[in-house]
Formats: structure tokens, C-alpha cells, sequence
């Protein structure tokens, strides 16, 4: 998180945090690993109230930042998401209600509307099953044939599928990329269930067997959407790194506090050199954590030449390293660190998730490598 | 040793080879790697513990259980290298994995070392046929590494003593029969000095058995809590108060774990071994075996598999032959420790997206996830890695001991943690 | 503050930048990926340090030398934002490096903190003006991490000090003027409590340079031996037996290295980053930059690159409005350090079996090898990471203090060797 | 090395230790530096007096083995050898002798005498430049015309080709190995030095232009050495795995004894626990070295069916952890470690070295990734 917030931003992280600790405290959390949905309604309009699902969308569609960076401010929330490991829809809903705020258009006034709201959620199609599981490997087909289009293909994991009221769909129109807007139970999609190492996200299959829908349920240009999908997947991407920032810092907090309250042979575990040598070392992965994805957020707000470069390396740095903290935190903790009851495993299972959506870290050194290639082949 | 004409090894091994193929089902080795999934429910797993009794009980009556035994408790006196034989036979077939750690050693490990004849007499034969399934009650909530710090207090009353407190991460302590229980006998002298050692039934009035949850939803691993449990005195193991000397041994039987002649345990010395099966089969389905990068992982987990193999060897050998002390058993299990955990995390790097969200039909992948969020249990169970460096350290290489603040003064004055202590 | 107006961060770049790219030439950076390759001779390294003087004076008499320094000594008195600029603006270009660290900090800093006026303006101008560099005479070959340990002593004569022992690590101290040495004044009492610190010439009578010869012939680092050196009271830096003072602030600038308003060193801030270019070079040089293995590595590295110059950036930030403590530049230092290390892992494991032999036109790959000898140099060189890591848990963290043995006795009673103790 | 040696396998390794303790300590080893050979002769025909040279040569040529088995008896000079960071070309002299012996033939009588003797050494041409500088990846041509035999290739690293009298060359025959043995001098080869990490072992480029010998210099069935080959691999591997041991031995030795000599801050460095642990951690590896190697040792010596995959472990595991462990020697010494004056790099050296002959960690890992498909597909 940023070192310096102004004032409205950490009053708009505590009202965060607040009502995250008051609506979603770990117990809550446990009791909802069965839920179908994964929240109460209540909650998320509460959280939109205080502005969660606002920050990306243009003012004239009745969103609006802080602080003129609204990913800035986003991230702010997402961190205490990371810190509560708190549920629902955060990257994904507010990346559509960006999208549609951008694309224009009036038909997608109320759906706006209703997600600044919170009364109902959006998700973001992106992902495919293997073979074509790979970052930009989609193949789903967005075909128009006269006023309609038509797709067919499969997307997996697709967050809060069973929830979400429109399902922004990115998919291919020969070379170029589309979008279309699908609303909930359009004929011909199905949705199966997945599971999740999280507790409260849910994620489907969803399947597109010859959906028709009027073209205008298309987000900007047929067949040129590409820059819409990078600029979603950037944003994505800083969100949930962000939110992995948070799991690593509440991780991190409990295991310092542990290491000082736990005693062993007389002494309390904090004075023992090795532990404290591994302390260092995380507090050190953490600050870098923090340190990079801060960058990479403002980079892409400001949509700056090396926003990339910076995302990727986020996101593989927060993904290995962040890991090797929380594994660590559970090690210290011993057999508790590894049984239901116990918090750390709510940060580890948010930050597992996050480490494998949008790119693992392998995938985005790759990302990476091939970013210093064309650096160096250029020069 | 006896009198009694010992069986070769190569006999006796065509004994065990006849016996087990023609008795025992074959099983695929998974289980080896990831003990903790959260596969079976209750039922299955009854099922599962009557099956192993049943094969003890097999076993015994062919002269194929407690291979290092002496003949008098209902062993076969015979030497490590015909367990070893009897490990390789049993590669790739069921036995009673449930009934070799804890039960055979460290609990009867403990019991041959310490045990009166009666004790012996009594516990060993049953141990061997399958009708005793013992646990270890040593571990506590507030404990952490440091075992000789028990809490779970017994008070003498004539010829009982008394038993108050909580145990905990006892495997399968609801289909056991038997604990071995390190309590405290006296809390006026500093620690190691005021311990005692007892056995009890787990079933009984006044002892309750709770199933943790793990993480993954496996409820192998148990909490007792003792209210005014009555063990007679001659359920002791060891002096009064010298439990530690007891406690100690047990230490080491549990650091041999698989090294331990007294144990059972299918060597996976076949060409292909169990890590890198299970890594190959993992990057089959995700469609990547035959990338390099993947082929690094696969290779690296043979590696591991191998050289864990050849250094346990080396250690059983060094050990049995005394040119190497019994603290070396740590450098096995410093080993061990951290290659499962290598393992585990190679499986989840090559399931990618998998790892984070699944379906059923994603086959090995998964479980590479909820593999992962368990990780750590390799390094954590069976006393941690942390203590297994310790212990390298200073009883292996002879590194000055770690300072200890609780060594000299009486038991109740130690604090035990910054919240007791304010 | 001075109440002169201050020229503003835009302003100032364009300055910088005119002056450097009408004056410097572009270089490459590999330098600043492995600084003790074994690449120059004395000739040719004494030639670069004369440029870099010249350097030095050009950038004084252009008014962008000292860019914090007060101006009264012949500094700037600008921010750290004017810093920042300087140094985004000297990448890709020559930048008299051998004048930034430890000359500018931690020794011109140490001058600005504790020196008398009279030092100062003796000093820090003909330090900004390239006349004077300067050594840290600080660790000793008995002293490891251990620098308050120090044993070069210093006995006072009537107005001067005569200082007998050894200095080690000192970074061309051959070329070098004048060096702030740590010296103990004081035997009788505690270790820190014993400490003086004195400025001295390094060209004088019975102070001997000689120069140490590394692993890979490199021949950059010296070590002193100084015999019966005879220095003023007037060169003495803070209070008699109050060096620890003067050490602690020291120790601080000395892990700000990159982090210090003081330096002017280029950020790497441009598109690539030396560790990426550097590797990515090796991998071509290998003909396997297309292979994904490797891709790996070369994407690792930028990674690398990047995260720790937004880590640096972050600690900078943090110090600067006070909202981390002084003692978090460790956390920079233990990240650079370790990284550097990988970088060097990672070139050398490109490189194959060209890291065990090569030949001179094998090109970037003929590097490896060395340089993996080498590896351990950035963890080692300015304060070990393991220094690094007690400070950010005890200091940042506020973790209990290792314990010593050596606080509360008189140093000369301390052991100092298990071989000096019998 | 093994945990138990006879009395005649001791006595010959304090033998051979205490001739390398005269011979080459570790002032000899730096005053070689710049030495052409990096040994001198009388060093070596020392060694072969005591059987260097000897023991994996059958009776009939007047070789013999202590134990049975010469290899694991080479291995203990090997270890020694290691401990020592001692000079000359202890395995490839002694696997062109295994060879020469096996193959039969009186025409190598000679040759086979003088490396007993150690009047003479000999060398293996084996691994070639890039591209084909990957395990089995070879092309150097052999080619049969009338009763003599032409090569055309270029060989590297060639140990100790200048000194040789004698170099056995691998090559292809088609689809076939042949083996030659190229005496010193013959007209189309030339040599050129190369560099190593190590301070006595020499190198260099051996490139042959049409080189024109008598069918008689072939050792074994043209077209049919395959199997010699695979044989001098698996032997060559397993000398130098044991001679990196001992490098990690004898590092691993210095640094206890510094951690326990020195002192900071008024305790030994062996009382610092983090600096414990990390001594644990290297004994493991070291264990696990020791023990990965002798069991290679022994597969190889009775050809037994997974000595290839015991090999490849070896070679893989002490070549990534011994890296680690002597490196970690080297922190704990800190800059004293790096000095060329200190002993440690001689270790670090030659185990540097011998990591990247005959295939580097990651090549040996691709090899056990190859037979654990080999053993999953046929099951």
C-alpha cells in the first residue's frame, strides 16, 4: 500500500476496513464456504454505498475517484480486501463497470447504475480451459451474422458466474478482438460450478453454445477491442496484486505478533536468530511487494509506456514471493497454522488464488522476457 | 540373541515375496506423497484400519510382523537387513501403514526400552497381531517444539495417579486403542526433571477425543482432553520423575522414522519412485510433459526421490553400524521435510491456473491447490525442521546449545508466553 | 535553509541534462552488474580515476556537484527530488563513481554530521571538487561483521594521537587521499564505550597500502597497516571515546548506499535494467535466448531489476518523510545483495559448461564462471546481508537484540577467538 | 565417500592423502597457476607407484583393484583428490586406461604401461563446442577410407591435451560411435588453451582437419563404440561426483572449524543459531551427497540397471547443492573467503568445475525427466 495517503483516502481505507471487520470477520468467513454465492447481498451494497464500485467509472455515469487516480483509490480497497481476505467480486465487477463507463453508449446506463449500487454484480469473461489456458491464448468465437452476434467457445475460471446479473464477454472476431455484454441466462450459456482454494470466491465454467444476442450488446468496435482487453486485464491485474499485497501484510502482522507472544524454552519464539533472519527476510519481500505494485497501479493509471513491464513484474514477484511469506508464516506457526480454525490459511488460500488467475508468475516472466527482447533487439 | 538357527535373508525374503503376492493387494503409491488429502470420510477410513488390522494379523501368524522383535513379545528376532528385505517386498503392495508410526515405533520402540516384562508381556504380543493401535500423547496446545515443556499434570493418589490436560496431534486417536502420555509429576523442579511417563486406553470415561479440522478439511489429526483420568501406577514407563530419560529415546525413535528397523515400510526402491510418478502424472494432464522447463521439474523430483532414498540408507547403515550417533536420524528428516515440500510446490507451479480453480475432471491437477495450502505440513509434522537443524547442529556437529531460559529454575516460575507472563 | 530562491526540479533536469550530454560520454553499464570483474590495470584504472576527478571538478564548476550539501561548502542545498533528477538523467552516461561512495557518503556525510567547522569547509569543498577521495578505514581482519570491535588503537601524545594496527576492504585505497579510521582510545571499558574516530591522509610515513589480491586477481580492495601514525587532536571527529556515536550514524549512511540524497549514481531508470541487458546478452551469447528455461531466467531478472529499484525508491521515500526508520535502508541493502547474487546464479547457469571453461571469444559467457566465484561478494561487500537481517529485526522490527557477550565487560577482556581465549 | 571402508581401502586413501598433503598443498596448488601442464611430473608418477592409474585396468595388463571393484577404490582417490583440490587427469586418464584395457588389442599394451607407470597420461575427447555441446549431442566425423581412418571435428573442453600422449576421440561413424586413440603430434590436429574456473586442471580446444591414422588406432568395432562410450561416461561422472564431494568435504571441514575459532560480538560464530541452521542444512546436503555418490559408484561398477538414473541424481544434486553449500562457506567466511590467498576457492574451484563437465545440473535433470517417461510409459 502507499506509503503517504491523503486524508480522504485514509478515511475512505478505514470506512474499508471497518466495515469489512464488522461484515466479514473470519468466522463469517468460515460459514460461507458453502454459501452458492460466496456474501450476503447486504454487504456488498454496503460496501458500494461507500463507494467500492464507483471509483473506475466516469463521473457522468455517477462514479468518481478520490484522488483523480481511481485504481489508486481502488487499490486502497483492495488491500483490505487482502487484509480481511474479504469476498466478492472486486476486480472483475469494477473492471466491467470501467469498461462500460468508457465504451458510452446509453443502453448500458442501467447497468452501470446498478452496479455503483451494489443491487448486482458484473464479471469479466477472459480466461479459457487448457490448451488455451495461457494469458492472450482465447479462442472463443464472436461471429456477426446480420444484426446479431453469435459465440461459441468456453471460459474458465470465470468469477462469480452464478451471481453476476451481465457477464462481459472478450473473445475473437477473426484476428481482432470483441466484447459483448451477456446478460444472466442468456439462451445457450451454461454455467458449472468450479471449486477454488479460496473460501468465499466462486467460480464456473461457463459455456457459449451458439448465444445470439442484438449487436448492440456490444462493448465499442466489433473485431477492435483489443485495447479495451489489455486495458482490462492491466487493471485487473493491479487490483488483485494489490489485494495479495494485504493477504501478505495480515499474514505477516499475526505471525510478528505470534513470534512475540509464543514462548518456547523460557523465551519468546521473536528472539530466536534464525526466525528472526526469516523475519527479516519477509519483511523485506513485503516492502518490495508493496513497493512494485504501488508502481505498477500509478504506472497504469497513467497509462505509462513501462505499465507493463511493471504489472508483470508484480505480479510474478507477489505471486513466488508472497508465497514463500505465507508458507513461511504457517511454518512458524506450526501444526495450528495449518488447521480450519486457524486465520492464516484465509490468507493463504487469497493469495493462492490470486497467484493463478490472470497469469501465474511463470507466465509473466515470460511476459517479461519477452518485453527485454524487444527492448534489446530495438536498441 | 536367541539360540534358534536365524533365516537367512534371501530365504526369508522369498517367504515374504511368496506370502504378500499371493495375500496382499497391489496399491498405487499416492498415498505415500500426500498422506493429509482430504479423501476419505469416516466410514472408508474404519474400513481402512480394520483392513490393516486384519493384515497385521496376517502377518503375524506368517511370521512376517515384528521382524527386529525379540521372539519372547511375539517377534522374529531376526536383523535390519531382513526388515530392509521385507520393505522392498512389500514395494507396490498394501500393508498396515497405520499401524507402523506411532505404534510400532516410537510407542513400542519406547515400551522395549522402558517397559517392565509385565508391560512387554502384555502390549508388544497385541501390538504385533494387530489388536493394539497405540498413539503417541506427547504433543500440546501451548507446546510448540518444545515437547518437555507438558503441561498435562499427574498427581499421585495412592496407587493411581491422576491425569489433567490436553493432548494434541495424535493421528487418528478415535480408531486408536493405546496412548503413551508424557505428563508433568512435579512442577517445583526445572523442566526436564518433573516429567513422568504413562500408558492408558484412549477409551475411557474422563478422556475426550476431539477431530481437528485441517485446513483441507482432513480430520485425521486429533486433540484429547483428560479431566480427572485415573492411570494406575503400574501403567508407569520409567521412574518417577525421570521421564525425560524415557522422553529422549522417544525423541530418537521418532527421528528414525522410516530408518527404524522396527518399522514396516515399502521402500519405493523399485526403477520409479513415488514423487516423480505423481509430478509426471500432474504434468501429463495439464498437457505439459514434454516441455523443457516441465522436464527441469519432473527430473529435479526424481533427484529428490533418489538421493532422500540413498541418504536414508546411508543413515540406517550409519547408524546400525555406530558410525554415526542416533541424533544423525535428523538429517533424514531435515531432508525429507523439505523435498515433500519441493514436491508439493513443483506440482502446483506446473498445474498453473488449475491450482487456483478446478473441476473434477481436471484429474491430478486437482489437487495441486489444496496440495499446496498444506505444504508446510511436511516440515511441521513429526517434530519440525526447526528442531531437526537444531538438533544437527548441536548433537550432530557439537554447536554450543541454544541458550535456554527455562533451564534452571522450577517449572511453574518458566513464562510461557508474553501473555501468561504480564 | 537558504533563503536563496531555489531553482526547481524541471529546471534543474534540463540543466543536468544539457550539461551531461554536452560533456560525458554515453557508457556501457555492465559495469555496474559486476564491479570486481578482474577487467582493468593499475594503468587503466589509475587513468579512470584521474577522469573521474576531472569529472568530478566539471560537474562542481557547473553547479550540479553536492546536489545537498549545503552551499557554504560548496554544495548545492538542493533536495532530494534535485538528486533523483541528477541521477535519472546520468543514465546511460559516465559519472565519477569511484567519488560517490564511500567518499560523498559515508565519509563527507559523516563530516556534515559530527565534523567542526573548521573540518568542513577544509574538507567537503575539495571533496566536491574532486580533489579529495576518501576511504572508510573502518573494518579490521579480525572484526567481521563486528565493527564496534575494532583494535586499530589510538593512544593520545600531548596534541596528537598515535595510532597503531590494521584497516581492511578499503576500495582502492592506493589512489585514495584521506580516510576516516575507527580507532579504540579506550580498553578499560565496553566495547562501545572505548571508540574514537579520526580523519588521516592515506600518502604518509608508517602508513603502508597493500593491496589485496581477490579470488579472480582483481586487486581493487587494500588493506592498511599502520604503524605509529601521529595524528592531530584537531582530526578528530566527535568526542575521545565517544566514536560509537559517530559509528552509528556511519552505519546508517553506509546501508542508505544507493538510497542517499548524497550520491549521484544513474537509477537504471530507463526502459531496460542492467541485470536484464546483462543476461539477456549471456543467453544470446549461448544461442538460447529463444528457449523458454531460459526466457524464464531472463524475465526473472527484470523482474529482479525493476522491483528493486521501486523497493529502493520506496525505502528512499520513506526515509525521507520520516515514515520508516533510518534503519530500513537494510531492507534495500539485504534485497540488492541477494538479488545480485541470483542475477550472477542465473548468468552463470545460462552459460552451461562455458562457466567451467572457456575461451576469449566465447564473449559475454567468458564472464561467467568468474563471476560465479565471485557471486557471494554482493551479499559480503558493505555490511553482510546477515548484519543486514539483525538490523531490520531488531532495529525495524524490534525483535529482542542478539545476545553479546561482550557489552557490560572491558573490551580487552572480551574472547575474541576460541584460539586467543586458550 | 563410504561409511566403511576395508583396511587395505583406508590405508590406500591415507596414503593417497598424505602424498597429496606433500605434493600439492594449497601454497603448490596457487604457485601453479599460471603453470602450462598444472602438475609436475614426478607428482604423478608418484601416484601411479601407488595405483592412481591402476585400478580400473584388468591383471592381464598389470592393473588390479583393492576391493574388486576398481571403481569404487578410483572413488576414494577421487575423494581425496576433492579434499585436496588436487591437479592432474585423474578420470579421464583413467578411463581411457579402463578402455584401452577392455577393448584388448597389443597395440595398446604400450600405451596402457606407460599410464601405470605415469610416465604418460592420457585423454578423453568427448563434449564439442556449441551447438553440440549438449550430453550426446556429438558430431565429430569418423571416417573409414581404405585401412586408415579420417577425423573431422572440433573437441571441448579437452582435459589435459597438452600434456597427453595419447587422446581417445569419440566421433560418429554414420549412425554409429567410433572410438580413436590419436597419439600427440599427429599431423591435422592442433590445440588451442582455453580458460577455466579451476587453478591446475587445463584445458582446451582440440580441433581435428583430416586427421590420418592406421585402422589400427581404433579402439573397439568401428561404428560400434557406443556402449565403450556410454561406459567411459558413466565412469567419468562417477570420478568426478566423488571428487566434488570431497571439494564439499573439505569446505564444509574449514567452516565449521572458522565457525567455531572465531568469534563476534564475544561468542563462537557456531553459537549463532541462524548460522546453525544453516550448518544443518549443509551437513544434510553434504550426507546426501556422500551418499547419492557411493551409490552411483557401486550401480556403475556392477552395471546394474538404474545406475544411470543413480548417476544422473548424483550428478544433478551435488552439482546444485554443492554450489550452494560451498558458496555458503564462503559468506560465513565473508570477504576473507574471496581473497586469492585463502583456501577456500580452491574448493569452490574445482567444484565449479566438474559441475559443468560432462553435463550441467539441468541437462542431467532433462536426462531423469527422459527415463522417468521411459519407466511411465512402459508401465
Amino acid at each position: 500500500m502507499l506509503l503517504a495517503l491523503t486524508d480522504d483516502q485514509e478515511l475512505f481505507r478505514e470506512t474499508t476496513s471497518k466495515l469489512l471487520g464488522e461484515f466479514v470477520p473470519a468466522e463469517v468467513l468460515r460459514s460461507l464456504q458453502d454459501d452458492a454465492i460466496g456474501f450476503e447481498a447486504e454487504y456488498w451494497r454496503r460496501g458500494a454505498d461507500l463507494g467500492w464500485t464507483s471509483l473506475l467509472v466516469g463521473e457522468e455515469h455517477g462514479g468518481g475517484s478520490l484522488s483523480g487516480q481511481g485504481l489508486v483509490d481502488l487499490t486502497l480497497v483492495a488491500h483490505e480486501f487482502g487484509r480481511h481476505a474479504a469476498p466478492g467480486p472486486l476486480a472483475v465487477t469494477n473492471v466491467v463497470a470501467a469498461t462500460l463507463s468508457e465504451a458510452g453508449g446509453s443502453q448500458s446506463n442501467g447497468v452501470i447504475g446498478d452496479l455503483l449500487t451494489g443491487r448486482s454484480i458484473a464479471t469479466w469473461c477472459f480466461s479459457e480451459p487448457r490448451p488455451h489456458d495461457r494469458l492472450d491464448n482465447g479462442c472463443l468465437d464472436i461471429r456477426v451474422n446480420g444484426d446479431e452476434v453469435v459465440l461459441n467457445g468456453v471460459k474458465r475460471p470465470v468469477e462469480s458466474g452464478h451471481g453476476a446479473s451481465h457477464l462481459l464477454v472478450s473473445g475473437r472476431t477473426g484476428a481482432g478482438y470483441s466484447q459483448v455484454l451477456v446478460p444472466a441466462g442468456a439462451s445457450g450459456m451454461t454455467l458449472a460450478t468450479m471449486q477454488s482454494v479460496d473460501l468465499t470466491r466462486r467460480f464456473s465454467v461457463v459455456t457459449f453454445d451458439d448465444v445470439r444476442l442484438p449487436s448492440s450488446t456490444v462493448i465499442g468496435e466489433i473485431g477492435c477491442a483489443g485495447e479495451q482487453v489489455t486495458r482490462q486485464l492491466r487493471r485487473v491485474i493491479a487490483i488483485l496484486c494489490a489485494e495479495s499485497v494485504g493477504t501478505m501484510q495480515a499474514a505477516f502482522d499475526m505471525t510478528v505478533e505470534w513470534a512475540f507472544d509464543r514462548y518456547s524454552f523460557g523465551r519468546p519464539l521473536a528472539s530466536y536468530q534464525e526466525l528472526k533472519h526469516r523475519f527479516a527476510d519477509m519483511k523485506t519481500w513485503l516492502e518490495a511487494s508493496h513497493a512494485v505494485s504501488d508502481a505498477a497501479t500509478l504506472a497504469v493509471a497513467l497509462g505509462e509506456p513501462d505499465a507493463d513491464e511493471l504489472l508483470s513484474s508484480a505480479k510474478a514477484f507477489i505471486g513466488d514471493f508472497g508465497s514463500e511469506l505465507i508458507q513461511d508464516c504457517v511454518q512458524i506457526h506450526g501444526g495450528i497454522g495449518v488447521t480450519f480454525d486457524h486465520d492464516l490459511h484465509l490468507f493463504l488460500r487469497r493469495h493462492t488464488l490470486n497467484r493463478g488467475l490472470y497469469g501465474t508468475p511463470e507466465e509473466h516472466r515470460q511476459r517479461l522476457a519477452d518485453l527485454v527482447t524487444m527492448t534489446e533487439s530495438a536498441t | 540373541m536367541s539360540n534358534v538357527e536365524q533365516e537367512d535373508v534371501e530365504t526369508f525374503r522369498q517367504r515374504a515375496r511368496s506370502f504378500i503376492r499371493n495375500n496382499l493387494q497391489p496399491i498405487s503409491s499416492d498415498a505415500l506423497v500426500f498422506p493429509l488429502r482430504n479423501v476419505r470420510n469416516d466410514d472408508e477410513e474404519l474400513t481402512a484400519v480394520a483392513r490393516e488390522r486384519e493384515v497385521q494379523r496376517m502377518l503375524f501368524d506368517a511370521g512376517l510382523a515384528g521382524i527386529c522383535f525379540p521372539r519372547k513379545y511375539g517377534g522374529q528376532e531376526l536383523t535390519p537387513a531382513h526388515q530392509r528385505a521385507l520393505n522392498e517386498e512389500f514395494d507396490g503392495y498394501e500393508y498396515p501403514s497405520r499401524l507402523q508410526a506411532p505404534t510400532l515405533s516410537p510407542c513400542a520402540a519406547v515400551l522395549l526400552d522402558f517397559g517392565s516384562e509385565e508391560q512387554k508381556l502384555r502390549h508388544i504380543p497385541a501390538i504385533l497381531n494387530g489388536e493394539e493401535i497405540w498413539m503417541q500423547f506427547l504433543s500440546e496446545p501451548s507446546g510448540g517444539s518444545d515437547v518437555a515443556g507438558a503441561q498435562m499434570s499427574a498427581i499421585r493418589d495412592g496407587d493411581e495417579w491422576v491425569l489433567n490436560g490436553s493432548k494434541i496431534w495424535t493421528t487418528g486417536a478415535w480408531w486408536s486403542d493405546w496412548g503413551l502420555c508424557l505428563t508433568r509429576t512435579n512442577w517445583d523442579v526445572p523442566k526436564h526433571r518433573g516429567l513422568s511417563v504413562f500408558i492408558l486406553p484412549i477409551h475411557q470415561p474422563g478422556l475426550e477425543v476431539h477431530r481437528i479440522e485441517m485446513l483441507n478439511g482432513s480430520k485425521e489429526f486429533c486433540q484429547e482432553f483428560l479431566t480427572d483420568v485415573r492411570v494406575p501406577d503400574s501403567d508407569r514407563i520409567g521412574g518417577v520423575d525421570d521421564g525425560w530419560t524415557v522422553g529422549t529415546r522417544w525423541m530418537f525413535h521418532e527421528r528414525m522414522l522410516t530408518n527404524s528397523p522396527l518399522v514396516t515400510m515399502p521402500t519405493g526402491a523399485g526403477r520409479t519412485s513415488v514423487g516423480a510418478t505423481f509430478v509426471h502424472a500432474v504434468a501429463q494432464e495439464a498437457g505439459r510433459a514434454s516441455e523443457p522447463h516441465i522436464r527441469d521439474y519432473i527430473g529435479e523430483t526424481l533427484m529428490l526421490d533418489i538421493v532422500e532414498r540413498e541418504l536414508q540408507r546411508r543413515i540406517g547403515d550409519g547408524l546400525a553400524t555406530g558410525t554415526m550417533a542416533d541424533q544423525a536420524a535428523a538429517v533424514g528428516r531435515l531432508f525429507s521435510g523439505v523435498a515433500a515440500t519441493r514436491i508439493r510446490t513443483i506440482a502446483f507451479e506446473i498445474a498453473g491456473g488449475a491450482g487456483a480453480a478446478w473441476t473434477d475432471d481436471d484429474g491430478e491437477l486437482a489437487f495441486s491447490g489444496s496440495d499446496f495450502l498444506m505444504r508446510q505440513v511436511s516440515c511441521i509434522g513429526g517434530g519440525t525442521t526447526e528442531m531437526a537443524r537444531n538438533v544437527i547442529s548441536e548433537r550432530v556437529l557439537g554447536m554450543p546449545r541454544e541458550r535456554t531460559l527455562d533451564k534452571d529454575i522450577p517449572y511453574r516460575d518458566v513464562p510461557r508466553s508474553a501473555s501468561s507472563r504480564t
